[in-house]
């Protein structure tokens, strides 16, 4: 148990950093950049102990700090939730965060760059974030960690705030994850309100749950009934199923924003804005992840709810192939990164909705290893090429820089999907488990399963040409500008995380080779073993967070079932194959245009095509006009409402009264006869008034 | 304690008739005194020491013991609580006034007799608090007016004093003019004109006659023709609203106040007002009792007279002040309007009489404190027209730069007049308030919650252009008169003492009018 | 004993620095300040500590913390009496009037340089009445200092003000004082249909509780039309769409330390009066009409931000973002739920200290760079880093970020209105659309950041731009720890809140 | 004995008549005549009530509006006096720098 108590200083070291960096940053030596090694350093060893400790078959659930007690009814809770998920997740962020602060010495520090406590606070308190979002055992801590990652994301982004172009990123960034939070906090508010709790899991104590979790709430309000306590239903007049979906289609919401799911994807290319290191943490391998993360986290909730299910693949599904076609013709790396993460998100979308909780997590795992190795890459490129990150103008840099070369060719196949590197098995399993459930699934839900599944296949084409496109301009062919022909070297800082990651990135995969598993019978499955848990008791049955249970829910109340058209195993390697082989595919068009010696461009081939995905199909252009277009007009015109009308009013009945008085005065005429006329004329209706009253006359 | 004479009731009146005596043997013996600081010296002391015998009274109980009070010439002049209530009222203004004066007059030549008719005219309101019949009243109320008529004209050589003069002089002589008519009427119909005999001829409906002293019915007893009665009483309501400026006998008002030489416009829109006032309550409360009245029928329901004169008065004097261009005339029309104010004293009573005491005393707590507001913005006024400030807005600009202390004293009249809880003012309001809705007189109430909210506005016009406008011009204040603040600092720290302690005023005031 | 004390030094520190040298005003108005501060945050202290647990002043009299009564005046049968005392509504609020006006002194230091000593004597004599409002149990006593905020800040406005302030001033002033005397109006008529002799607040609750047979006018009844005519008065301080025209000017013309205590402290007192007279005298009353009341709440909240999205002046955009704010604290009045009132409250407390924050971050700006117009100026990060890093975390705060003091007030206030029992079925979709505010407010908060705070450096004006001086970032730094601390903790005053409101919530129908 | 009601009727036919005069007659001195008419009329009414009623309070009341009368006259004409000397006229229609 020793690793769960240690296990808040996995949040707090980072925080610490950001408060010594920010600080105290400036007097120290590279700039707080060491506070937030030793710091992320620290975490990783901690989240590796508390991992061990997890694989030990113990989990933790635990409320740490009361945020507010006030409300006896409903009490709001800072809680950890250590978990084979959580305690995955946690690693990753350790890792990469851990890594990225050493590459920002490269990045950052060699280069010369101003303004580095500021820098390390943001990545330490980034971190700190994230790590707080990881770990919460409850959803409203959950939205505010979300939150407070965003709150980093902009500030990261737009840290270069002197130039234009970064605090306007900045600044759209924030605002569209925001528009996706509001439904989030609408989820959170109507979750708590609905079922008084937003516990991810029950928490037991010896053996008791003391207090239920909102998802198995929600199972007994759906598979037992159990709807008494649950007084929202009734104000909102629906049954538990169809508000559970309302509620989880809000919560998706913020998850769309945040993991830049069409159609809250447009922030994420123009995050590319920010230091590339804070790329490849932020807007690759992290932030991104946190909304998957979510949806993973409360599976057991969405798994209540076929619509919901439905929206998830869609979505995914969807913005898998959206992103990929946008990805072929841009020209500055970053942004091709840019585009093929908002893809390999999809995938992971993909993956949940279609009950591919494994696959999900597994692609989510991979995706993290090998975009931020591209993304790290890519920054070792632009330091090689001074800040220049359009692709045209590079070529060659194979041989000039070894390191980053090999690296970012082992990222660039796992990206591709391309045997034996990790993304192949994750995004093959994510394929995989679509297809077998849009076979298996009755009804629309299956349809709606097989129409994701080809988006996604189709995107697997899309992935691998402009991977390998963007490898053969970057590192193949000839220098195409000065600088790329003696370009700036780099040094161990830059070299150590991308041998790292880059290995990873080549391995990572093994850790759950299902195809293999399956058709040897190895259990080298390690993954599914991990999140699965003992089949019988053991954390499962504690937090109802397991696979096993997940897989019920799946079957028994959303009607998710699985169906092998080709028979079990030739399913598995037909499908294995065509992604593989569509993989090889787009590989194999890319070298055929790319590869020589002097590539040129062919995206005017595409026609009328090529200005729609160089305009990313007018995503942006729709969103600013209805921001600048639509509300700001909007705002005028209430403005000119506010200050015509409602102020006109307001002013309008002093100046009749003004107006009244002006009028009043003047019967004051300033000749003394017509005052005694007006003062006799008084007494006269009076004594006529009163005299027909009184009855005098 | 020594029992004083019952004479002594009437020292506060005494006290001011004897300094106005002194004051003119002092012009006979030297007519051309130019010895301010004597007059002034003998003024003060007269009023002051009016005002000390008041407050004596009040605090001794004269008039508690029995409802009659101390009864004088033959029931002709009561000194009861309502009595030295408003004699204490004309005493502090009168003061006030007469101290301010000492630099005002300082350059003027008759000096001696404007203290005089100042002192006279005070003894004549003083006398009026007590005045228990119509025919005291109509004398005293003729010695009010008569000198006041002459000191608005005192700036011989001022148009618009002169102006001012007239005007006033010849409503007035129109209003004593209509106010006698209906006393003759009244008498006509009842036989008498002692308050207690016209109410015993109301309530019993027969003629009465007073025989040594005490009422009784008129042989034969000859029923009181109530259309007479009515006309008559509607007659003293034209001479009553005459003289505490109320509509339609109010325009004389705002052209007196300009017109007249300032402390006099302080002296009469307060204890002048005042003295209407008392009039018009102790003749409706013990005179012409309401309910026996309607009880009576055919008669005059003069409550709903009231209604409609004090919302008249409120809406034409506020509406009408928040478009003046002058601070004085502005503060004229205020002036009427609270006229209005006080006029809810008569007007929430209901059909049964009820709340008539506690809708009088608010009307005297807020002449009260009304008297030390108003009296002290007027004074203001004369402050600044000693120091040569010109008389619109715009020439109060900056003002508060300058002469901080007097214009904080300004500020404090004003939002007190306004009815902000800076002042008693704000209580006193409050208190009228609190009887219209008493007796449920929605409409007085809307009234008097709409003009206050519209005075706020002219008022703090005067705030505004003393503190927050720059200087237009380069003006020069050479000196700090001192009368004229002593009286101004005097009267703010009245106000603003009389909102912790307006207990005290509500008290007397409420004791006072039970007694009628 | 301890209240009066509070108001008695703070009075006499306002004489004080009437009368001292127009050098040495500020300096002086900061000392005598923070003994009224000190003083409450030591009786806060004493509260939190030893008065745990207990009611509410107004219906249980008995729990009132540093309660005293001295008789005062009598009005024909109605008793009146200096009565004060604290319960924990107003605790928070007080120490909030105490606190901010420290700061708001602090930071009038640079920019106020002409007549310090009225300046800061109208400041200290706006602090005692702030004091009584929020102190007093009697309503005479409540009222006198009611109106008595009126007056300093009206020559605050009018006098230190920008180039309108003379009309801002006189808009201000009438405009709140008319809708003070509605609000008269109607608490008396209600007051003379009931046998009150005492014009005591907890008397008045208990009256209006347990009233019976009032009459009715035109069908209604007139605990409804008192209701409304109150309403009416209070909404016009919080101020309420479309009783808010007054606010921008006020706020725009009003110099920042000024802008300060009305953005944190005056609008507090309408909603703290409405929570008081409408919401927990005529607890019933506000029940019936929780529906159309929260109608106005949340189209206050879309309004203002709506409004604010229009402006070009950082201090216009603030105030209708204040607008806004006020908006849900009025949702989390009607809920009726122990999250939505003492969010509503808690939110007071919050938005105080946000919004004043955010004032005074304009303030410093405005005197660096003498213009507050986005467009005027553009990368001051780049000359004022610190000045700009508290910004940025002020405006984060005002847009709802998490573990700062407005998450915590505008997510009890959702989640207490999100299934209010009054609002029935409507409750759910006017939460959510009140909720869309804390979208717009993010857009013009980001948009206004972006265009003045980043970028490469410019100004319009001819001013040399420096960092600020250390007395100008302190009282920013200060209120950025408390907004973090209550975001952190919210139950710092959260708790004390609900123990005071939970009576509220028990009185009524249906509760 | 000629009836009281007469006596009524004369009075009101003389406040009438004075009324008259102050309304459309424009100098002060005549304006101030019509003024006496009108406390006459009063005087009228008392005199003759008193009779009716067999009491004095109104004839010794007369005396008094009788004197008082004297006495206003006697301001009023000084008034006139320095209005004729400031506006060279005793109309009292000319006398209006203050209005409105």
């Amino acid at each position: 148990m020793a690793a769960f108590t240690y296990a808040p200083a996995i949040v707090l070291l980072p925080f610490v950093s950001f408060l010594v960096a920010l600080f105290a940053g400036d007097r120290m030596p590279k700039g707080g950049a060491l506070a937030g090694i030793t710091a992320t350093g620290g975490s990783l060893l901690l989240s590796i102990w508390v991992a061990l400790t997890v694989a030990g078959g113990e989990v933790h659930n635990e409320i740490l700090y009361t945020w507010t007690a006030s409300v006896e009814t409903l009490q709001l809770n800072f809680g950890l939730l250590l978990d084979p998920l959580s305690a995955l997740m946690l690693l990753i962020v350790c890792l990469i965060s851990f890594l990225v602060h050493i590459f920002s010495l490269g990045y950052m520090n060699d280069e010369g760059e101003t303004g580095l406590p500021r820098y390390y606070g943001g990545l330490g308190l980034f971190t700190a974030s994230m790590l707080g979002f990881v770990v919460a055992n409850n959803l409203l801590m959950a939205f505010m960690f979300f939150e407070l990652v965003g709150l980093c994301s902009y500030l990261l982004i737009g840290f270069w705030f002197r130039q234009d172009g970064p605090p306007s990123a900045a600044k759209k960034a924030f605002l569209v994850t925001r528009f996706g939070d509001y439904f989030f906090l609408i989820g959170v508010v109507g979750i708590f309100a609905t079922f008084g709790t937003g516990l991810f899991a029950p928490l037991t104590q010896g053996g008791e749950v003391v207090a239920e979790s909102f998802p198995m709430l929600a199972e007994h309000a759906i598979v037992d009934g159990e709807v008494e306590g649950i007084a929202m239903l009734e104000t909102v007049g629906m049954g538990p199923q169809a508000w559970f979906t309302v509620l989880g289609l809000l919560v998706l919401g913020g998850v769309v924003g945040k993991s830049a799911q069409f159609p809250l994807h447009t922030w994420l290319p123009d995050a590319m804005e920010g230091p590339t290191p804070v790329s490849a943490l932020i807007h690759a391998a992290t932030m991104v992840a946190a909304g998957v993360y979510l949806v993973a986290r409360m599976y057991g909730f969405y798994a209540l709810s076929p619509t919901a299910l439905a929206v998830i693949a869609l979505i995914g599904g969807f913005t898998a192939l959206f992103a990929a076609t946008m990805g072929l013709v841009k020209q500055e790396i970053k942004q091709v990164l840019a585009y093929s993460t908002i893809s390999q998100y999809g995938y992971m979308m993909l993956a949940l909705g279609s009950g591919g909780y494994i696959a999900a997590v597994f692609h989510l795992t991979t995706h993290a290893v090998f975009k931020a190795l591209l993304f790290l890459g890519a920054g070792s490129v632009i330091i090689a090429m001074h800040h220049n990150e359009n692709m045209w103008d590079m070529g060659g840099l194979k041989d000039r820089m070894p390191v980053t070369y090999w690296t970012f060719l082992a990222g660039s196949l796992a990206l591709a999907g391309i045997v034996p590197f990790a993304g192949f098995w994750s995004k093959d399993e994510v394929l995989y488990e679509a297809l077998i459930h849009g076979f298996g699934t009755e009804g629309g839900l299956g349809t709606v399963y097989l129409a994701a599944y080809a988006m996604g296949l189709l995107a697997v084409f899309f992935t691998g040409f402009y991977t390998f496109r963007m490898v053969y301009l970057t590192f193949h062919g000839d220098a195409r500008s000065d600088t790329a022909r003696d370009p700036e070297p780099v040094r161990w800082n830059v070299k150590g995380p991308l041998t790292v990651l880059g290995i990873l990135a080549t391995t990572i995969g093994f850790i759950n080779m299902k195809p293999v598993a399956d058709l040897t019978g190895a259990h080298i499955d390690f993954l599914h073993v991990w999140l699965n848990g003992p089949e019988e008791g053991g954390w499962p049955a504690t937090l109802n967070t397991g696979l096993h249970h997940y897989e019920t829910l799946l079957e028994d109340v959303a009607h998710v079932a699985k169906g092998y058209p080709l028979g079990e195993t030739t399913t598995l390697l037909a499908s294995a194959g065509v992604s593989l082989g569509l993989a090889l595919a787009g590989v194999l068009v890319a070298r055929s245009l790319y590869a020589g010696a002097d590539p040129v461009e062919h995206t005017d081939k595409l026609g009328g095509l090529k200005t729609l995905l160089m305009h990313n199909y007018y995503q942006d252009e729709y969103q600013v006009w209805l921001a600048t277009g639509v509300t700001y007009p909007l705002a005028r015109v209430m403005n000119k409402f506010d200050q015509g009308v409602v102020d006109g009013v307001v002013n309008g009945i002093s100046s009749v009264s003004l107006f009244g008085g002006s009028r009043i005065r003047r019967i004051q005429s300033g000749v003394v006869s017509n005052y005694a006329t007006l003062l006799t004329l008084g007494l006269v209706l009076l004594l006529a008034a009163f005299g027909i009253m009184g009855g005098w006359f | 304690m020594v029992a004083l004479p019952d004479w002594m009731a009437l020292a506060p009146a005494l006290s001011l008739a004897l300094a106005s005596l002194v004051l003119l043997l002092a012009d006979s013996v030297d007519p051309d005194t130019t010895n301010t600081g004597l007059l002034t010296g003998i003024s003060v002391l007269g009023s002051l020491l009016s005002f000390g015998f008041a407050g004596w009274f009040i605090t001794a109980g004269t008039g508690m013991a029995d409802s009659t009070g101390v009864a004088l010439f033959n029931n002709q002049i009561v000194v009861d609580q309502m009595a030295l209530f408003f004699m204490a009222i004309v005493g502090s203004v009168t003061t006030l006034v007469v101290l301010a004066s000492y630099d005002y007059v300082a350059e003027h030549s008759y000096q001696a007799e404007f203290f005089a008719l100042v002192l006279l005219s005070a003894t004549g309101m003083s006398l009026l608090s007590a005045a228990n019949s119509l025919a005291t009243a109509f004398v005293a109320l003729e010695l009010v007016s008569l000198p006041s008529y002459a000191l608005v004209a005192f700036l011989k050589e001022n148009k618009g004093s002169v102006e001012a003069g007239l005007k006033y002089f010849l409503i007035g002589a129109v209003s004593s003019a209509v106010l006698a008519y209906g006393i003759s009427l009244v008498y006509a119909a009842t036989g008498v004109l002692r308050f207690d005999g016209v109410a015993t001829a109301i309530s019993s409906g027969t003629v009465q006659t007073i025989v040594d002293g005490s009422v009784q019915a008129q042989a034969g007893d000859p029923a009181v023709p109530m259309a007479i009665l009515g006309v008559g009483i509607l007659m003293i309501i034209g001479g009553v609203a005459f003289k505490t400026a109320s509509v339609p006998f109010h325009f004389w008002a705002p052209e007196a106040y300009e017109g007249a030489p300032a402390p006099i416009s302080a002296f009469l829109s307060s204890a002048s007002k005042a003295a209407g006032f008392v009039l018009a309550f102790r003749a409706f409360a013990v005179a012409f009792p309401i309910g026996d009245l309607l009880a009576a029928g055919g008669a005059i329901n003069w409550v709903m007279a009231f209604q409609i004169l004090a919302i008249a008065t409120m809406f034409i004097g506020n509406f009408a002040a928040a478009t003046q261009e002058t601070v004085k005339r502005m503060l004229a029309y205020s002036s009427v309007g609270h006229a209005g104010y006080v006029l809810i004293g008569l007007a929430a009573v209901s059909g049964s009489g009820e709340g008539l005491s506690l809708s009088m005393s608010a009307g005297m707590s807020h002449l009260l404190v009304y008297g030390f507001m108003n009296t002290g913005a007027f004074l203001f006024i004369a402050l600044a027209e000693y120091w040569g400030v010109g008389r619109r807005f715009e020439d109060y600009n900056g003002l508060g730069k300058e002469a901080p202390v007097a214009c904080a004293a300004m500020t404090v009249f004003l939002f007190s007049l306004a009815g902000l809880p800076i002042g008693g003012g704000f209580f006193s309001k409050f208190y009228l308030f609190q009887a219209t809705l008493n007796v449920s007189a929605w409409s007085l109430a809307a009234a008097l919650i709409i003009n206050s909210a519209l005075s706020l506005f002219y008022y703090s016009r005067v705030v505004k252009a003393m503190w927050i406008e720059e200087p237009t011009g380069s003006r020069t204040i050479e000196s700090y008169p001192m009368g004229l603040y002593t009286a101004v600092v005097g009267a703010a720290i009245v106000t603003v003492l009389l909102l912790p302690g307006f207990n005290r005023v509500s008290e007397i005031a409420f004791q006072a009018a039970q007694l009628l | 004993m301890w209240v009066a004390a509070l108001l008695l030094v703070t009075l006499l520190g306002t004489g004080l620095v009437f009368l001292s040298p127009d050098r040495y005003a500020g300096k002086l108005a900061a000392a005598v300040s923070a003994v009224p501060a000190l003083g409450s945050i030591y009786m806060y202290w004493v509260y939190l500590t030893q008065y745990g647990g207990t009611g509410n002043a107004l219906l249980s009299p008995a729990d009132i913390a540093f309660g005293q009564q001295i008789p005062w005046i009598t009005l024909g049968e109605l008793e009146v009496s200096y009565y004060v005392g604290l319960d924990g509504i107003s605790m928070p609020l007080l120490v909030l009037t105490t606190v901010l006006t420290t700061l708001a002194i602090v930071s009038a230091w640079t920019p106020i340089d002409e007549r310090q000593s009225q300046f800061y004597g109208l400041m200290l004599f706006m602090e005692v009445s702030l004091i009584g409002v929020f102190s007093a149990l009697d309503f005479f006593l409540w009222f006198v200092f009611w109106e008595g905020v009126l007056i300093p800040m009206y020559l605050l406005i009018g006098v230190w003000g920008g180039p309108r302030r003379k009309y801002a001033a006189i808009k201000f002033f009438v405009y709140t004082n008319v809708a003070s005397l509605i609000m008269f109006a109607g608490l008396f008529a209600l007051v003379f249909s009931t046998d009150l002799t005492s014009l005591s607040l907890p008397a008045m609750a208990e009256a209006f509780r347990t009233a019976s047979g009032l009459p009715t006018i035109a069908g209604v009844n007139l605990m409804t039309i008192s209701f409304i005519l109150m309403f009416f008065g209070f909404a016009v301080k919080v101020p309420v769409f479309p009783l808010h025209t007054w606010l921008p000017d006020a706020h725009v013309e009003a110099p920042t330390p000024v802008s300060v205590m009305l953005a944190g402290v005056l609008l507090k007192m309408g909603t703290y009066a409405l929570l008081r007279f409408n919401f927990t005298m005529l607890a019933d009353t506000a029940r019936q009409l929780a529906v159309p009341l929260a109608i106005i709440g949340v189209v206050s909240v879309i309004y203002g931000a709506m409004l604010a999205l229009a402006q070009r002046d950082l201090k216009r955009i603030v105030a209708y973002s204040s607008i806004s704010s006020m908006g849900y604290v009025i949702l989390g009045l009607v809920a009726f739920t122990p999250y939505g009132m003492g969010g509503a409250t808690f939110q007071m407390i919050a938005h105080g200290l946000i919004s004043g924050l955010m004032f005074m971050c304009v303030g410093v700006i405005y005197n660096t760079t003498h213009t507050r117009m986005v467009g005027d100026m553009s990368g001051l990060a780049d000359r004022m880093p610190w000045t700009v890093g508290i910004f940025v975390a002020a405006a984060f705060g005002y847009m709802g970020l998490p573990l700062m003091a407005g998450f915590a007030g505008e997510y009890f206030i959702f989640q207490g209105s999100f299934n209010a029992p009054t609002l029935g079925g409507a409750a759910p979709v006017l939460t959510s659309l009140a909720m869309f505010g804390i979208v717009i407010v993010a857009g013009y908060l980001l948009w206004a950041m972006q265009r003045t705070l980043f970028g490469g450096f410019n100004l319009e004006t001819d001013y040399e731009v420096s960092p600020a001086a250390f007395h100008d970032v302190a009282p920013l730094a200060v209120l950025l720890l408390l907004v973090i601390a209550l975001g952190v903790a919210p139950d710092l005053s959260f708790a004390m809140i609900q123990d005071s409101i939970s009576p509220v919530l028990e009185i009524g129908g249906g509760a | 004995m000629i009836p009281a009601e007469t006596y009524l009727l004369l009075s009101a036919a003389i406040f009438c008549i004075g009324l008259f005069g102050i309304l459309t007659r424009r100098n002060a001195l005549i304006f101030l005549m019509s003024v006496e008419l009108m406390l006459n009329a009063a005087n009228i009414n008392l005199v003759a009530f008193s009779l009716q009623h067999g009491n004095l309070t109104g004839q010794v009341f007369s005396l008094f509006t009788m004197a008082l009368a004297a006495a206003e006259v006697a301001i009023g004409i000084g008034i006139i006096l320095v209005l004729y000397r400031n506006f060279t006229d005793v109309d009292v229609t000319k006398a209006t720098t203050m209005r409105w």
